[in-house]
């Protein structure tokens, strides 16, 4: 089954074309000769690493960048092989991708959605990549997660937590391994419940974009499940530096539970802003004041220092994990450079060995093919009864049994749920898994209310 | 009943009385010279005239209308021009340039959105620009910058701009302020040139007795705010409390 | 009513920062007349003044404990901060626990020399030139340092906690019988920045220095005619509003952890602030510093943004905006100062 | 010709040749070559090029010839954008009516907020703007992407969905922004050996827009009009006091240049369907600032040299990484290719803010009049060195010529 089909657009372009070239000499028109956008036609090809290098998230796309790098050697035969070796499909022979020697172009996004597609567009018209990928905030994936859309290209998304990646703004050239707001949701709230109870009163602090409003929504629906009242929402500007008029309030709102779905910047001022008012020594009504930190990033929780001391949260994949890819991947990573991977690493370099895995299997570069090898499979999760549990089942890169499922071209995996490290015995030793949380309890339907609306369309090969 | 009337005029700024009750007419086609020691009320007297600002109290007249309460834009467009102490002129722009726009401001009011045609293209006001330039001695000096110029050509572009309007009444505030003998010289000679050849009234505010008394039909002491004497200029030569309350020295 | 009182301090809080920024560009508008973009950059490297104090404080050598392993499972090698072996564990604990306090006095030479060194060798050169090209001279400057910072320290807020003795509440309505716990560095802060105004203006108001820094602040020229050196005044003056920037960093680091983009998130504020006050106003700059940050604890309530959405993320412009309609030259400003 | 004088023609002239032969000046290397990297000319950039051209062309007719120094403009340039995406939605991917909008939206948009901003003027008017700019930025990014009332779609950006209306949509129409069918990403490839050019239907259909906006431009500047700003520039009093309204004259200015930027964000929007609020924050304001001064703000040239010049550091230096610094030194001994990536290395990728830093600098420090003044500079020292030779020419024939005597 090839979803592949002749677009209106190539006729036209090609009728364009012919008009256009009328009067010049002609020698060659690469354009109309390739199937697909960018078809890869000499002995190598060119992925793009997109991610923020200046900007608040300048060190994660650092890291980011440092994990492409490393997928990139692996690819072409170089290094160690890292998960190659753990990695259930054995497609992948350190050979390139289907033989060609895999290159690469990097860019900055700037973490502005405007940015990022200017700098994706110069990766795939001028640098000819076949494939962009990175990025760490949900604006910036979607964004380029449209533009790739458009022009035809595959997206391979990076750090992208809100449910409309995958949920209303899903594209079929699309794809996420990170997981998402209502997993963490999911993940989390029965750990809360199990440690702090089911009788609590939650204050929510919520970064005002779209991010922020998914998670809070999440967090909220699996935390008021389970017993607990949400007192309050409050919407913080991005721009906020200081936290300190948000928290006064929480002081004596009667709540119990302080929530705050903030990243980066925000969080760590927000969550040093909680821990000096005091709010982790409070009692209320006989109970102990708790802080909760539904996304956590292991760079962050750096920035937040001794404050992430027993505070939960959940996270797609942590260095201190004990399976063979992870433990493959952090001996190559931190060789290589002398530190563990971050969670963003983790999932660029596995999302860009997926990629170049599922071009392999399917022998071909063209989206709608890859696309057809990535999720098109008819594998499943076990112990998931659903009609939307199929698509292509993989193990070996560090989360498990892990379904890249064909519905909303979204990863279920075991979800992390880890809590701030009272004695780390490193500076990167930080976090601690407090529980894996099993994929069946994350799971949802495609068409669940928070995720509704989205259309993946059809694969696009552009050109 | 002249062209100009200012009757009852006072103006307090906090604790300092700068004008009161100030009465003076300026009658049509004479220079008017308005004297005083310093801190008299002559720059109070004249920004009340042109718009820049607003007597507490009285009227100022101006051909019948009043000019209280328009911006000095509009005062303008009735017909007073005002050359300043320090010679305002544009001075990034050239002095063909500077003595356009007064034309444009005369030909098409206030404001025009003329954006679309060249200005050096129109024909009836770069004529005229240059017949000014010509009169006052400046055609050599047309493509030059404005603020280049020596003090006293500023001041002869300043005039001849302010005289391109046709106003009917044209104020001058110490024209000659600041300049060397021979420019003042200059200076002299162009007003009573200007006075011989066109229907216009002056008002003149000066320090410098020379000038005044070589120009004005008619004089009005300031002391304090208020007018003190008015007279023809022989009688105030010889008037003993103008030389109490302004020149001192004889007294 | 507690809550009231919170928001309160709060305010003044955020305004204490505020008014330190906005004293400093005050002075140098004041005094030089140069509009300096690179003044959040200032405030930005007084805040690494404290971490890299820190960082020096903690230079370590490594023993191996071969009892734990690191992530690669080698052999874990444990530090030992340098400090902490020559004064004992004890002594040099506390020195590292005191860093950021202790930065000030690392602060104060460095910010005075780069402010120094700053006013000799970039912007006595455009105190001629038009406003716009001396925005776009500093502004670059700004970037120059921010990137630098940021090519050494990264992109991350570095924590620089306050000293363990300064951490925590304190109960500051105890004594009027109210319950208003509050914590204690910011009490600190707010202090030490009403210090350093209370300092600056006595100062100026003080001394001869001040005397003719004033003076010369209300007309230059006459100043320049009376045969005193004003420009090495003005100098030095650059130099201490860079020390004042830098000191308002420094202190800042432990109420938020600071990252090398805090610059210029204060320098856009900063500006209104100082336009709010007035232009070339020193006690108009504090005064709006504190008004600003007391309204803009205030739009962030929850009874506020019930009412109107969004007014916390927009007040300071609106306020911005109302001031310079109502008052033309902003609250405290003279006349005819940078309206040409 | 075209109602202007015989500088301007020629300037204008050649102005629209080098527009028109962008595809081939841009990409000046090889294919595949190590300075293939420094190539710009693609598609997107070149939009990008242009389309901050015209953005900086409007912004210096408020800025340049009105000393008005706006540092909200951005905010017109997102109102146009929303706008123009909006009519995406609503009516279909036909540019003509969202960019029509575009224009409509910013000028009513700049009628308000310059209306009440130029009441003052200075740094006054530039904090006002200012703040009305970074109100609007909030409110896009937030407030207005609720999802009660989603005008703006925040953080992500507005962007056409399947389900939107799209009323004036044929069966057959495109699916990408077009001009009656003229797709904006058609691109035309022309390979002669090994380079590489790129012919693209937007690219053509902005530099077009710029040419005529260009040409308004210099229209303005030579009018009465263009004269009474300039004049606004150099002295308000004796504005007034020779019986002319100042006011209307700066707000009609900055109507002119705010819908300059409508229609760049217009453009925009046409050329790539989306629009984030980001273009509206008062850093891309200071950009567009920062081009106007850096390419020598007032002339008529100048902005769209700044423009380009950012927009080039902005796209090519920040891409360029360790691995393509490797290739560059890689006839180097190791060594020394290793220290010279080392010395380099802060300077592009993620430090291409550095460079730009230092580069805006070195530009005010040295060229007050920004890249203009440098042009001028390095003309007349060309001139004046052939003059130099002449003259030294001509002295050497005279003592030759001496001793024959």
């Amino acid at each position: 089954m090839s979803r592949s089909n002749v677009t209106r657009r190539g006729v036209l372009k090609t009728g364009a074309v012919t008009g256009a070239g009328v009067a010049l000499p002609t020698i060659f028109t690469a354009s109309s000769a390739a199937a697909f956008t960018n078809e890869p036609t000499g002995s190598s090809v060119t992925l793009g690493f997109n991610v923020p290098q200046t900007g608040p998230y300048a060190d994660e796309g650092a890291d980011e960048l440092r994990a492409y790098e490393l997928a990139v050697e692996h690819l072409n035969g170089e290094g160690d092989g890292g998960m190659l070796s753990t990695f259930s499909s054995k497609a992948l022979q350190g050979n390139g991708i289907n033989g060609k020697k895999v290159e690469y172009v990097t860019g900055d996004t700037q973490t502005k959605s405007d940015a990022a597609r200017a700098s994706a567009k110069s990766m795939i018209e001028k640098d000819g990549a076949i494939m962009i990928t990175g990025g760490s905030s949900s604006g910036v994936a979607i964004a380029v997660q449209g533009l790739c859309q458009e022009a035809g290209v595959i997206f391979m998304a990076g750090l992208t937590h809100s449910n409309d990646t995958t949920g209303k703004d899903k594209k079929a050239n699309g794809f996420r391994h990170f997981f998402n707001g209502y997993m963490s949701g999911a993940a989390l709230a029965p750990v809360l419940a199990a440690n702090y109870g089911n009788d609590r009163k939650a204050y929510h602090l919520t970064a005002d974009y779209t991010w922020g409003w998914t998670q809070q929504e999440s967090i909220a629906a699996a935390t008021e499940a389970l017993g607990w009242e949400t007192v309050n929402n409050v919407l913080t500007p991005l721009a906020a530096t200081d936290f300190s008029s948000y928290i006064a309030p929480v002081l004596n709102s009667g709540a119990d539970v302080l929530v705050l779905n903030h990243y980066g910047g925000n969080m760590v001022n927000s969550l040093t802003n909680a821990v000096q008012f005091g709010l982790r020594d409070k009692m209320v009504d006989g109970k102990q004041f708790e802080i909760v930190v539904p996304l956590y990033s292991r760079l962050m929780a750096r920035g937040a220092g001794e404050n992430v001391k027993g505070i939960f949260g959940s996270t797609n994949w942590h260095w201190s994990l004990t399976d063979e890819g992870s433990k493959a991947f952090v001996k190559s990573f931190g060789t290589k450079y002398g530190f563990p991977p971050s969670q963003a690493a983790h999932t660029c370099y596995v999302q860009t060995l997926l990629y170049a895995d599922a071009v392999t299997r399917a022998g071909s570069f063209n989206p709608c093919a890859v696309e057809e090898a990535l999720v098109g499979g008819d594998s499943s999760l076990p112990g998931i009864s659903s009609e939307a549990n199929r698509g292509f089942l993989f193990d070996g890169l560090g989360n498990g049994q892990t379904l890249y499922r064909a519905d909303d071209h979204q990863c279920f995996k075991d979800v992390l749920v880890v809590r701030g490290k009272e004695n780390p015995t490193s500076e990167f030793d930080l976090l601690e898994v407090v529980e894996v949380t099993p994929v069946a309890q994350v799971w949802y339907e495609p068409d669940h209310p928070m995720f509704a609306g989205g259309n993946l369309g059809e694969c696009n090969p552009g050109a | 009943m002249g062209i100009l009337d200012i009757k009852d005029v006072s103006k307090r700024f906090g604790g300092l009385q700068a004008l009161s009750d100030v009465t003076l007419s300026v009658k049509e086609n004479s220079v008017h010279a308005i004297i005083g020691p310093n801190g008299a009320g002559k720059s109070t007297l004249l920004n009340c005239l042109v718009g820049k600002l607003i007597p507490d109290t009285g009227s100022v007249m101006f051909d019948g209308k009043s000019v209280l309460g328009r911006s000095p834009y509009e005062i303008n467009q009735m017909g007073i021009s005002r050359v300043f102490q320090t010679p305002e002129i544009f001075g990034d722009l050239t002095v063909l340039e500077n003595m356009m726009i007064p034309c444009f401001a005369s030909r098409d009011g206030a404001f025009e959105l003329n954006a679309l045609s060249q200005f050096m293209k129109q024909r009836d006001v770069l004529e005229t620009a240059e017949a000014m330039l010509v009169d006052m001695n400046m055609a050599d000096k047309r493509g030059m910058h404005a603020a280049s110029m020596s003090r006293g050509d500023k001041r002869r572009l300043e005039i001849g701009m302010c005289l391109s309007q046709n106003p009917r009444l044209l104020l001058l505030d110490e024209p000659t302020a600041g300049m060397a003998r021979a420019d003042t010289n200059n200076t002299i000679d162009l007003l009573k040139e200007i006075k011989e050849k066109r229907d216009i009234t002056i008002a003149i505010i000066e320090h410098d007795m020379h000038v005044v008394f070589s120009l004005a039909d008619r004089i009005t002491v300031l002391a304090q705010g208020t007018p003190l004497v008015e007279d023809d200029p022989q009688n105030i030569r010889g008037n003993p409390k103008v030389r109490e309350a302004y020149l001192g020295e004889s007294a | 009513m507690d809550g009231f009182l919170l928001q309160v301090l709060n305010g003044l809080d955020k305004g204490s920062a505020y008014a330190l920024i906005a004293l400093g560009l005050t002075l140098i508008f004041g005094t030089l007349g140069v509009v300096n973009f690179a003044h959040g950059a200032l405030f930005m490297i007084g805040a690494f003044c404290a971490v890299t104090l820190q960082r020096v404080l903690n230079l370590s050598f490594e023993t191996i404990d071969e009892t734990k392993t690191d992530f690669l499972g080698n052999p874990l090698k444990v530090k030992t901060p340098y400090v902490e072996s020559w004064f004992g564990p004890e002594v040099g604990a506390t020195i590292i626990d005191w860093a950021v306090p202790l930065s000030i006095l690392l602060a104060i030479p460095v910010m005075l020399l780069i402010g120094l060194a700053m006013e000799r060798g970039l912007i006595k050169h455009f105190y001629k030139r038009p406003h716009a090209d001396q925005i776009l001279v500093t502004f670059g400057l700004a970037i120059v340092l921010q990137e630098i910072i940021k090519l050494w320290f990264g992109a991350n807020p570095i924590q620089t906690p306050p000293p363990e003795a300064l951490m925590g509440v304190a109960n500051v309505g105890a004594i009027v019988g109210l319950d208003l716990p509050y914590p204690i560095w910011r009490i600190v802060y707010f202090c030490f920045a009403a210090i350093i105004i209370f300092a600056v203006f006595a100062f100026l108001q003080f001394t001869t220095f001040g005397m003719v820094v004033r003076a010369g602040m209300a007309d230059r020229e006459t100043v320049g005619l009376l045969g005193i050196n004003i420009d090495r005044r003005f100098t030095i003056m650059f130099g201490m509003a860079a020390a004042v920037a830098g000191l308002a960093g420094v202190m800042y680091g432990p109420i938020n952890p600071p990252n090398y983009h805090m610059g210029m998130d204060f320098l856009v504020l900063s500006f209104v602030v100082v336009v709010v006050g007035g232009m070339g106003s020193l006690p108009g700059a504090v005064l709006a510093g504190f008004l600003l940050g007391i309204l803009e604890s205030f739009a962030s309530t929850t009874w506020a943004t019930t009412t109107i959405p969004g007014i916390n993320q927009i007040i300071i412009y609106l306020v911005a905006i109302i001031v310079l309609l109502t008052r033309p030259r902003g609250l405290m400003g003279r006349k005819g100062v940078m309206e040409e | 010709m075209f109602g202007l004088d015989k500088k301007d023609t020629s300037l204008l002239i050649i102005v629209a040749i080098i527009t028109l032969l962008a595809p081939f000046i841009l990409n000046p290397f090889p294919e595949g070559s190590a300075m293939a990297q420094f190539n710009a000319g693609y598609p997107d950039l070149m939009q990008r090029f242009v389309i901050f051209g015209i953005f900086a062309v409007g912004f210096n007719i408020l800025f340049g010839l009105t000393g008005y120094l706006s540092f909200g403009h951005a905010a017109f340039l997102g109102v146009g954008s929303y706008a123009c995406v909006w009519m995406f939605k609503l009516l279909g991917y036909n540019i003509l009516p969202g960019i029509l909008l575009s224009l409509v939206v910013s000028g009513i948009f700049a009628l308000g907020i310059g209306y009440v901003s130029l009441r003052r003027s200075g740094i006054y008017f530039s904090i006002l703007t200012l703040a009305f700019a970074q109100m609007s930025f909030a409110l896009a990014y937030s407030v207005l992407s609720n999802p009660k009332f989603n005008l703006t779609n925040g953080e992500t950006g507005l962007q056409v969905y399947t389900d939107d209306p799209q009323v004036l949509m044929g069966p057959n129409s495109p699916t990408v922004p077009n001009l009656f069918g003229l797709e904006m990403n058609a691109t035309y490839k022309l390979e002669l050996g090994p380079w590489l050019f790129q012919f693209n239907a937007g690219y053509y259909f902005c530099a077009i827009v710029m040419l005529l906006v260009v040409y308004l431009a210099i229209r303005i500047f030579r009018s009465p009009f263009g004269l009474m700003l300039r004049a606004v520039k150099s002295n308000q009093q004796r504005m007034g006091y020779t019986g002319l309204n100042t006011r209307p004259y700066t707000l009609a200015a900055f109507v002119i240049s705010g819908m300059y930027a409508g229609l760049a964000g217009g453009l925009m929007a046409s050329m790539d369907p989306l629009a984030g609020a980001e273009r509206m924050q008062w850093t891309a304001s200071g950009e567009v600032v920062l081009m106007t001064i850096l390419g020598g703000a007032g002339t008529l040239i100048g902005p769209i040299l700044g423009a380009g010049f950012i927009k080039y550091f902005e796209n090519i230096f920040s891409k360029i990484n360790d691995n393509v610094l490797h290739q560059w030194f890689a006839f180097m001994p190791d060594w020394m290719e290793n220290a010279m990536v080392f010395i380099v290395h802060p300077f592009i990728g993620k430090g291409w803010h550095l460079t730009l830093g230092l580069l805006f600098m070195l530009v005010v420090i040295f060229l007050p009049g920004g890249l203009v003044e440098g042009g001028q500079k390095l003309m007349r020292w060309i001139r004046g060195d052939r003059r130099k030779k002449k003259a030294a020419e001509k002295a050497k024939s005279t003592t030759t010529t001496e001793p024959a005597e």
